[in-house]
């Protein structure tokens, strides 16, 4: 079954994942393992591009303020890219453009990093 | 043409890999009463966090468990129940989250309830310990046809 | 990992407009339980087959009926119940096509009885008139995980 | 809702109709009323072209069954183009191929009719 996948670029500094699919709490853990994997090899300038992700539940947005913390005091951040309509309305109800960066394109948010 | 004044029920093993199911049924029945997407999405995500909140915590520390789903849909509204026969808990004492700090203290969790009552128009939990739990949510049909 | 012994329900309006909700409802099980593509083609056609006559035939006369089907999965079969409280026929005595005549003669009809017992394994039928009449049918997992 | 849709196009003597999305019991009687159309029309070189036809069930193939004898009876015929594996499944399912013309290319059943 592929309800859900994650795939991961590697350009330079900057780590992007780009995830597809449905994020609920069944898939969740997988997305998890990603960032938990850049963690361990210290990549924490991090792009998550929803581009073709469908859905998105609590779960999902749970593993973006599970990491969060950690990931900033390592100097790192997750920025947000090319989120759907439908996803951005979910992150939008509860408030997070307020504590993530969200970009319309990819190449944006890796701009970002690369300015400083 | 849109029929309404009917129930839909769906009855389903307590699985997190049962939500795309669960989804899929409540957004299907959602999208044939006459809702437009914006609300079919609301819906959807308001029962995947309340089969989720089963699945996790009524039925935490249980081998297996199930979920019954009823949809009751007139002509003012669509209500939809959630029941299962695990672990009851006290849905009124629950702190519900001021977003602005939660965000600002950087928490994890804790917002499923939370969204239930943004994206729907009445959430209730309603406890018979022991026999059975129900979370009862409900969507008004607003200048709707 | 494909989860199996488990049982799944969906109780609906006797409706021809939710046969869409139906299908994606078997098909949805049927994915889960690990089947491939063409299996579950076949799974989704045999029961709207069994759905559209109970529409049709069983609630015929009737304003308003309920199917319930039920899904029960164990690690050798996957078993479908259709349950109405219609009117009931003698499925024994129905005669199943010889399909070359059938074309030859410009025939109309009477195909669905013949397309769920050419796309399940078993499919049997039994009423308790005034009851409940139910379709049962069967596809076994085969060389499968 | 769009469940199912149904588009003609008249080329010449030949009428084309187009076949979208879930053919089953509740959709065949606008597939019936399509075909009824073009009887009334005296238009009964008819090319069916299923490639957007995502399912077909007994009360789909009932529709063609319907019609193929006074079609042919009034000197037509219904033959079928560009069907996907899934629905030509059905069809060969119940030997229908025995019964209908049916053609990879929409063009091949248009020319067919041109040929004879
Ligand atoms: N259906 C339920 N059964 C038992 N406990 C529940 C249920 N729903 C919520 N809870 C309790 O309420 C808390 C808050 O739930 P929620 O807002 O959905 O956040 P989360 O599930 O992420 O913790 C849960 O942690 C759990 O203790
Ligand atoms: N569930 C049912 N309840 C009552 N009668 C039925 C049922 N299923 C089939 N029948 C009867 O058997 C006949 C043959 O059914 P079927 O093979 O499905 O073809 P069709 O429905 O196209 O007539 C029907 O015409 C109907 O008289």
């Amino acid at each position: 079954m592929s309800a859900f996948e994650v795939r991961r670029k590697d350009a330079d500094t900057v780590s992007v994942l780009y995830l597809k699919g449905y994020l609920d709490a069944h898939t969740a853990p997988d997305f998890e393992q990603a960032l938990q994997n850049l963690v361990d090899e210290n990549r924490v300038c991090i792009v998550v591009n929803m581009e073709e992700l469908s859905y998105i539940s609590s779960a999902g947005l749970g593993v973006f303020m599970g990491f969060i913390e950690d990931i900033r005091t390592k100097g790192g951040d997750i920025k947000l890219a090319e989120l759907t309509e439908k996803v951005y309305r979910v992150f939008d109800l509860l408030g997070f453009p307020v504590l993530y960066d969200i970009f319309e394109k990819e190449m944006e948010a890796i701009e970002k990093y690369k300015e400083g | 043409m849109v029929t309404r004044n009917a129930e839909y029920k769906l009855h389903i093993p307590s699985q997190t890999d049962n939500l795309e199911l669960i989804r899929n049924f409540v957004s299907g029945v959602a999208k044939k009463v006459g809702f437009g997407n914006e609300d079919i999405n609301k819906i959807e995500l308001a029962l995947d966090e309340a089969c989720t909140n089963v699945i996790e915590h009524a039925y935490r520390d249980l081998d297996k468990g199930d979920i019954d789903i009823a949809i009751k849909v007139d002509y003012q509204k669509f209500v939809i129940l959630v029941t299962d026969k695990g672990k009851s808990f006290p849905f009124k004492e629950l702190e519900i989250p001021d977003m602005k700090q939660y965000l600002a203290e950087l928490r994890v969790g804790g917002l499923g309830v939370y969204l239930m009552k943004s994206l729907m128009d009445e959430v209730e939990y309603h406890s018979e310990p022991g026999v059975k739990n129900e979370v009862r949510m409900v969507k008004y049909f607003l200048n709707k046809d």
